[in-house]
């Protein structure tokens, strides 16, 4: 029965690789928007590619119940379709590996897909090149797929590319606006630098394990040596950082929100950016065996990114530009929680986030819709008088992620903030700020947007069912996804089991304290988390605390601490100068040492051609010195 | 088959074609005639080259399709040609380039005729170069193939063609005068040595192994200062901007998909496998080389204004992997090299061949003159946008593949040198995106607006490069099956040369110099 | 009248041919009439030819004096092709002097 | 004798070659050259080469002066240069100094290989006409005809190849070709 069914793992990446193809390929005729003055092909190309990313859905859910069939050490089954690149002694196939990571990776990232794209099929109505939207987006799926699915380094990395190279397409989709072009490819090359961490990681492994395959690594983990696993360990966070907006890499995901919002929600905040944290989950083993440090750097750089981007987030005044530096800082926790020896909480946190954040993108997105494009939350207020269902599941988002029991946010927020205060209390502190500040932010938004005086004159509209159906479940999830992990018991402990012959070896450390400290530090998240959203509720609504406000909206914190200012000032000033002076070199040194020479040539030709004065009697005379040269050389040889 | 000398036609079949399309008579100057008779020719050659594809026995390693005749025999010298996994990618590549050069490109207004001569001359210099295994016969070919090449870049290109062609012949010219005495060298000296007859034949010349290990190392510079100038390698490179410029379309595809790698394949057949020491020798030298062009390349590429320009110094950069990938001497880099100098031949040929179509609609290279094309021309930007990846080195399409496999390899060979160029791979992203982003993103006005479309035979012209781009990176096992005997083979040789050389440096150092005195 | 008396060497033969040679040079140098310059190169053929005389003698071998008829006639038909290209020069520049004729100039 | 003979002749030889070299009018040269080569006649009967002797006066004197004289005659008896003047500069210094220079440095290499005892061996061809009395013709005879057959032969070919060469570079082109090659050259010029 297990069998049957991980045998089906092959029509997960292949149903939106079909769709992809379709998409390409298929004729004009039927899915042509552009020729059409109906939408009636817009819809068929929208439903068609969101119909295989469902169906993606429904083989992941098989391949769920395949594993449950399955006793818990049993569940890791290796499906290999062919071999890749084998030369040597190096074996690379294209296979999977079903186990309870990916398939929980899986479900979530095809479950939000499937919702996105429903979504999409409305929000883009009348865009002109709706087939190329879709085309990608299934080609985002498939990638995802191969990143979570692969069971080896190298294929990971190839879907690891994949999705790099959709959200460029994405993020510059509407490319006849330079800025959009030209954050798609910041973004991509962003993560290029990443991907340079990415590759190395792969040289080490290989040279350190001979092999690249995940359960390889796991199993030879424990007996490498501490260093090199240590310089794997960190170079793939250097590409985690990159793929997962980390800092020092994190400039671009900001930029990145140029893309059409179902993009930032699927690819931006729900999907593609944990890859880096999955990556991490994935290499576990790695980081048990790594020197003690080298949890602590990840642990410190997720807890630097939360607090920077959280407080960037603030002052913020693009509606999705807050969401972006949300999502960064939303990151940063997960990274926290791997650091500090909570994968689990990772993972945990990674669904719950992308349960809320995708409902908070959309609906940032009806809203938008409703604005006719509007983004900037200044120019908004009172939207919940005209915005009747997108409110209330707004607030649901608001209330997700800022941490308010019962809902998700809080109860994974909550194991992360346990998992750091069993590592490091200082750590703890800095962190829980960061909740604080994350309730604070929301608060604000929700209060611009929402609430207060309109600051527009026209009447905005509800979007229509297609766009609110999406919302309702993904606000549904974002309630209740809580109960996958509640903390009271071992029994609900489910992610947690479940995870637990992934994890089999893994950096996980164990709580240290019982069940009546985990209350106090519960209570405590809830009491700043209030604090903060009391705050923001007096200055945004009730106009108090102007100084604060000031200090909040600082230039420093909008410019997100002038970071990327710097980078690009860098890369524009300094950078560019340096590679137009290695231009430089080669036209004026290299090519001007080839072209002297060539020249010199030339004038010692001049000098010579004097001689040429087409005279015979002065060619003569030189004959005749010659003879008498000659003469000479054979008086002195006589003598 | 048996018996049948299928290479020498193989070699012979372009050079019939050249004779006649040259006899043909003038008034079919301005008809189609002369372009058809090239297609026929190169058609031929195609279907021979897919016969020896097939025919290739997957398991063998070493020499398939031997031919063997004496040529000029006091000298030893034979017309001696054979294929094996490494030679037969690189002769497949030339078969499928030609034609693709004649059928998807314009012929030029005027001297029709010269033309497709010249191209098919140039096709059986390529492939007598690649299948020669004498090396006086090698060297002829070597020679052979600048000639056409000069005229066609001369004649046919832009602006600044003459001067670019003579910069083209005197670089690769000198460099092969060096190597021409690396060649009598090699041959006059193992004849000395061993007393057998004098012979060109490389695999016995590999065999003997005569040659001091102070000997070997010169003669091996004076090689590798040869093929360095054709790869190109970074000091010497600066005849290819120049002539990848001004070259018409069909000679860019040329020069980048199949002479640069006489250069590469020169490397590894004659370099590597006749001096396996002095190779392994000097190979932090050519690998830290290969490293500074990587670099270097793609950062100049970035700065060029001109896109052709642009595509010339990216050659540069992938080039200098296959160089990092063979000095690995080992499994994975030298087949990944092999690969990678397929994939060059793909992704660049496609590029220019797509610049190419792009110089035809608008009639300038320049970027800054370029923008918002995917507006007017998705089909375009979206062809564009495959081979660039390819280029790039996205996995799951060819590049990647080689590219993997080569810094794998460098990586276990020389462990910075494959951390240094795999930088190369951010900067690959740079370049290209970039230029990307100027010529087809953006605003779309005035001239560019105008820009047509892909038109059907274009699209199957760039798709047939596609086909091959997304097959290799997708199931490399196809080319790897059949490199991966003849790269073995290589190694093995190599191995068993510096084993003794390491083993026995002590005995072998003093009959050697012995025998040096004899000679004075 | 010692002198008389005093043996003739081989050595006064070839010191003779040395001076009329470098007297034929010196004409060819100093001359501009093409027809003057062509005898000065008679003048240094004859020098060789008694060189060649004198050794045959010398080393008693009959080749120097089949040499010098070979010479005489490849003079003969040097004058001959010569002297044509100099008629035919001065056909078309009458006047022209070794100087004039000159568009060979690099 | 021979002495005697060597003297006057050589002064001859000597006195008519600087008068080909200085005589202003190309006629007179032409005279002092078969003076010469009448003089060099003598020294080569002098050295026993009678038939080459007689083959320098009919062929030369008789033949290749006369050609000389009528070329002159043709074209050049009013071409009288200027000797004061020296178009090129440095020519006559350098020329009279190497010509100078290789006079004596010839005359130093001859008494100094003169001075050297050591001789090479005789040759091996009986052709010295003292040993066998006659005049050597015959001699010589031989030795053309079989050692150097086919030098001779190529000989023969290089003078009938002379002739025909004289012949078309002096054949008087058409007059339209003459117009044409006219207008080339000033074209060229230009």
């Amino acid at each position: 029965m297990a069998e049957a069914l991980t045998n089906t793992v092959w029509f997960l990446p292949l149903a939106p690789l079909v769709g992809f193809l379709v998409l390409v390929f298929g004729f004009d005729k039927v899915f042509d928007s552009r020729n059409s003055q109906k939408n009636v092909p817009e819809k068929r190309i929208g439903w068609l590619a969101s119909g295989f990313v469902i169906t993606a859905f429904v083989f992941a859910v098989l391949q769920f119940v395949a594993l449950l069939s399955l006793d818990g050490h049993d569940r890791a089954v290796t499906k290999t379709l062919y071999s890749w690149i084998p030369v040597g002694s190096l074996k690379v196939d294209i296979s999977f590996l079903v186990d309870p990571l990916s398939v929980t990776m899986i479900l979530f990232i095809t479950g939000v897909g499937a919702l996105i794209h429903i979504y999409a099929v409305y929000y883009m109505h009348g865009d002109k090149d709706y087939r190329r939207f879709f085309s990608y987006l299934n080609l985002f799926v498939f990638s995802m797929i191969i990143l979570v699915m692969a069971d080896n380094l190298l294929l990971s990395f190839l879907g690891w590319e994949g999705v790099g190279v959709c959200s460029y397409f994405l993020i510059s989709f509407w490319f006849d606006k330079r800025e959009n072009a030209s954050a798609g490819s910041k973004a991509f090359i962003t993560n290029r630098v990443g991907d340079f961490g990415f590759m190395l990681a792969i040289f080490f492994t290989f040279q350190a394990f001979g092999s690249l395959g995940w359960q390889d690594i796991s199993h030879g983990a424990s007996s490498a040596t501490a260093s090199t696993v240590s310089i794997i360990v960190l170079l793939l966070m250097l590409g985690a950082a990159g793929k997962s907006a980390q800092i020092p890499l994190q400039v671009w995901l900001p930029n990145a929100m140029a893309g059409p919002t179902p993009v930032s929600a699927l690819i931006h905040a729900a999907t593609m950016v944990t890859a880096g944290v999955y990556l991490l989950v994935r290499v576990s083993p790695l980081l048990e065996a790594s020197y003690d440090w080298v949890p602590q750097v990840i642990m410190w750089i997720g807890l630097v990114t939360a607090l920077v981007a959280a407080l960037s987030a603030m002052a913020q005044t693009d509606i999705k530009r807050v969401l972006a530096y949300s999502t960064i800082s939303q990151l940063g926790f997960m990274f926290v929680a791997i650091g500090a020896g909570a994968p689990v909480a990772a993972i945990f946190h990674m669904i719950t986030h992308a349960f809320f954040k995708a409902l908070l993108f959309l609906g940032a997105g009806s809203v938008t819709h409703a604005m006719d494009g509007e983004q900037d939350i200044n120019k908004m207020g009172g939207l919940s008088k005209h915005l009747r269902y997108t409110t209330p599941l707004f607030l649901v988002g608001w209330l997700a992620i800022s941490g308010v029991p019962p809902f998700s946010g809080f109860w994974s927020k909550d194991e992360i903030l346990a998992g750091v205060y069993n590592n490091n209390r200082f750590a703890y502190v800095l962190l829980l700020l960061a909740a604080g500040v994350t309730g604070f932010y929301m608060t604000r938004l929700v209060l611009k947007v929402f609430f207060g005086k309109p600051n527009y004159t026209h009447t905005p509209h509800e979007s229509g069912k297609g766009i609110l159906l999406p919302l309702y479940g993904l606000a549904a999830l974002a309630i209740v996804a809580g109960i996958l992990n509640l903390p009271f018991s071992k029994d609900l402990l489910v992610l947690e089991h479940w995870l637990e012959p992934a994890l089999e070896g893994g950096f996980v450390k164990h709580l240290s304290f019982g069940g009546g400290t985990q209350w106090v530090l519960g209570i405590l998240s809830i009491i700043v988390g209030g604090l903060a959203m009391f705050l923001a509720f007096r200055i945004y609504h009730s106009n108090r605390f102007g100084s604060i406000q000031k200090v909040v909206e600082h230039q420093f914190f909008y410019k997100a601490w002038h970071i990327d200012q710097a980078l690009t000032s860098f890369v524009g000033g300094k950078g560019n100068r340096m590679f137009q002076k290695a231009a430089d070199f080669d036209t004026k040194v290299v090519d001007g040492t080839v072209m002297g020479v060539a020249s010199n040539t030339k004038k010692l030709g001049g000098v010579v051609r004097l001689f040429q004065t087409g005279k015979i009697r002065s060619y003569a005379l030189w004959v005749t010195l010659g003879a008498v040269a000659l003469l000479v050389y054979f008086l002195i040889r006589a003598l | 088959m048996e018996g049948f000398p299928i290479l020498t036609v193989l070699i012979f079949v372009p050079l019939v074609g050249t004779a006649v399309i040259s006899a043909l008579p003038a008034r079919f100057e301005k008809a189609t005639v002369a372009r058809n008779t090239a297609v026929g020719f190169s058609l031929v050659t195609l279907v021979l080259a897919a016969i020896v594809l097939i025919d290739f026995d997957t398991a063998i390693g070493s020499l398939q399709f031997v031919d063997r005749a004496t040529w000029i025999a006091p000298s030893g010298i034979q017309w001696l040609v054979g294929v094996n996994g490494i030679s037969i990618f690189m002769v497949a590549l030339t078969a499928f380039l030609f034609p693709l050069c004649f059928i998807f490109l314009k012929q030029p207004e005027q001297n029709r005729r010269p033309y497709f001569a010249l191209i098919l001359m140039l096709q059986s210099g390529c492939l007598g170069a690649f299948l020669a295994q004498d090396l006086f016969l090698f060297f002829v070919f070597f020679e052979v193939v600048l000639v056409p090449m000069y005229f066609l870049i001369g004649r046919f290109g832009h602006a600044r063609a003459k001067f670019a062609s003579a910069k083209f012949f005197i670089f690769t010219m000198a460099g092969s005068a060096l190597m021409l005495v690396g060649i009598l060298a090699v041959a006059l000296l193992t004849a000395n040595k061993t007393g057998a007859p004098l012979t060109f034949d490389v695999e016995s010349l590999a065999i003997a192994d005569a040659l001091s290990v102070a000997e070997a190392r010169w003669v091996f510079l004076a090689f590798a200062i040869g093929f360095g100038v054709k790869v190109p390698l970074f000091p010497i490179h600066i005849w290819l901007p120049d002539a990848h410029t001004e070259a018409p379309t069909a000679g860019s595809i040329i020069l980048a998909g199949v002479l640069l790698k006489l250069g590469t394949y020169g490397f590894l057949r004659f370099g590597i496998f006749l001096f396996p020491e002095a190779a392994d020798f000097f190979a932090p030298v050519l690998m830290g080389l290969a490293v500074v062009g990587i670099l270097y390349g793609a950062v100049v590429a970035t700065m060029q204004k001109d896109l052709k320009r642009l595509v010339a110094y990216s050659s540069i950069a992938h080039l200098g992997f296959v160089v990092l990938g063979l000095f690995a001497l080992n499994s994975q880099g030298i087949s990944g090299a092999v690969l990678q100098m397929l994939n060059h031949g793909l992704s660049t040929g496609a590029l220019f061949l797509l610049v190419g179509y792009l110089y035809e609609r608008r009639h300038t290279r320049q970027i800054s003159e370029l923008e918002g094309i995917q507006k007017v021309a998705p089909i375009f930007a979206a062809l564009f946008t495959v081979v660039m990846l390819s280029s790039i080195g996205l996995p799951g399409l060819n590049g990647f593949v080689g590219e993997f496999l080569i810094l794998l390899g460098a990586f276990d060979a020389h462990r910075w040198f494959a951390v240094v160029a795999t930088s190369g791979v951010i900067l690959a992203a740079v370049y290209l995106l970039w230029a990307y982003k100027r010529v087809f993103h953006g605003p779309v006005e005035g001239e560019n607006a105008k820009t047509p479309d892909l038109k059907w035979k274009e699209r199957i012209g760039v798709g047939l490069f596609i086909v091959p781009i997304v097959l290799i990176g997708v199931y490399p096992r196809l080319l790897l099956n059949r490199i991966e005997p003849a790269v073995d083979n290589t190694i093995a040789h190599i191995q068993n040369v510096i084993g003794t050389e390491i083993d026995l440096t002590g005995e072998h150092e003093s009959p050697h110099s012995e025998e040096g005195g004899e000679h004075r | 009248m010692s002198i008389v008396a005093v043996a003739v060497s081989p050595s006064w033969y070839l010191i003779l041919s040395g001076v009329l040679f470098s007297i034929g040079v010196l004409g060819l140098l100093v001359r501009r009439n093409p027809l003057v310059m062509f005898m000065c190169v008679e003048l240094m053929l004859n020098a060789v030819n008694l060189t060649f005389v004198t050794f045959a003698r010398e080393f008693g071998h009959l080749g120097g004096q089949a040499a010098v008829l070979f010479v005489l006639t490849v003079a003969a038909a040097e004058v001959v092709v010569g002297l044509a290209i100099l008629v035919s020069v001065l056909r078309l520049r009458p006047g022209a002097t070794a100087d004039d004729i000159s568009s060979l100039k690099g | 004798m021979e002495t005697a003979v060597f003297i006057v002749a050589a002064i001859i030889t000597v006195l008519s070659a600087f008068g080909v070299i200085l005589a202003k009018n190309p006629v007179h040269s032409v005279l002092m050259l078969m003076a010469t080569l009448f003089a060099i006649a003598v020294l080569f009967v002098a050295q026993d080469a009678h038939f080459l002797a007689a083959v320098q006066i009919i062929v030369y004197a008789g033949a290749i002066v006369v050609l000389f004289l009528f070329v002159v005659m043709l074209l050049g008896v009013d071409l009288a240069e200027n000797l004061r003047v020296e178009p090129i500069g440095g020519q006559r210094p350098l020329a009279i100094g190497a010509t100078v220079a290789t006079a004596v440095l010839t005359i130093l290499l001859i008494i100094v290989a003169a001075s050297d005892s050591s001789k090479p061996e005789s040759g091996d061809l009986a052709g010295i006409t003292q040993e066998t009395g006659n005049t050597g013709v015959a001699n010589l005879g031989r030795v053309i005809f079989t050692d150097y057959v086919w030098a001779f032969e190529i000989i023969a070919a290089l003078l009938t190849i002379g002739v025909i060469g004289a012949v078309l570079l002096t054949r008087r082109a058409k007059q339209q070709e003459v117009e044409e090659e006219v207008v080339e050259k000033e074209g060229g010029q230009l």
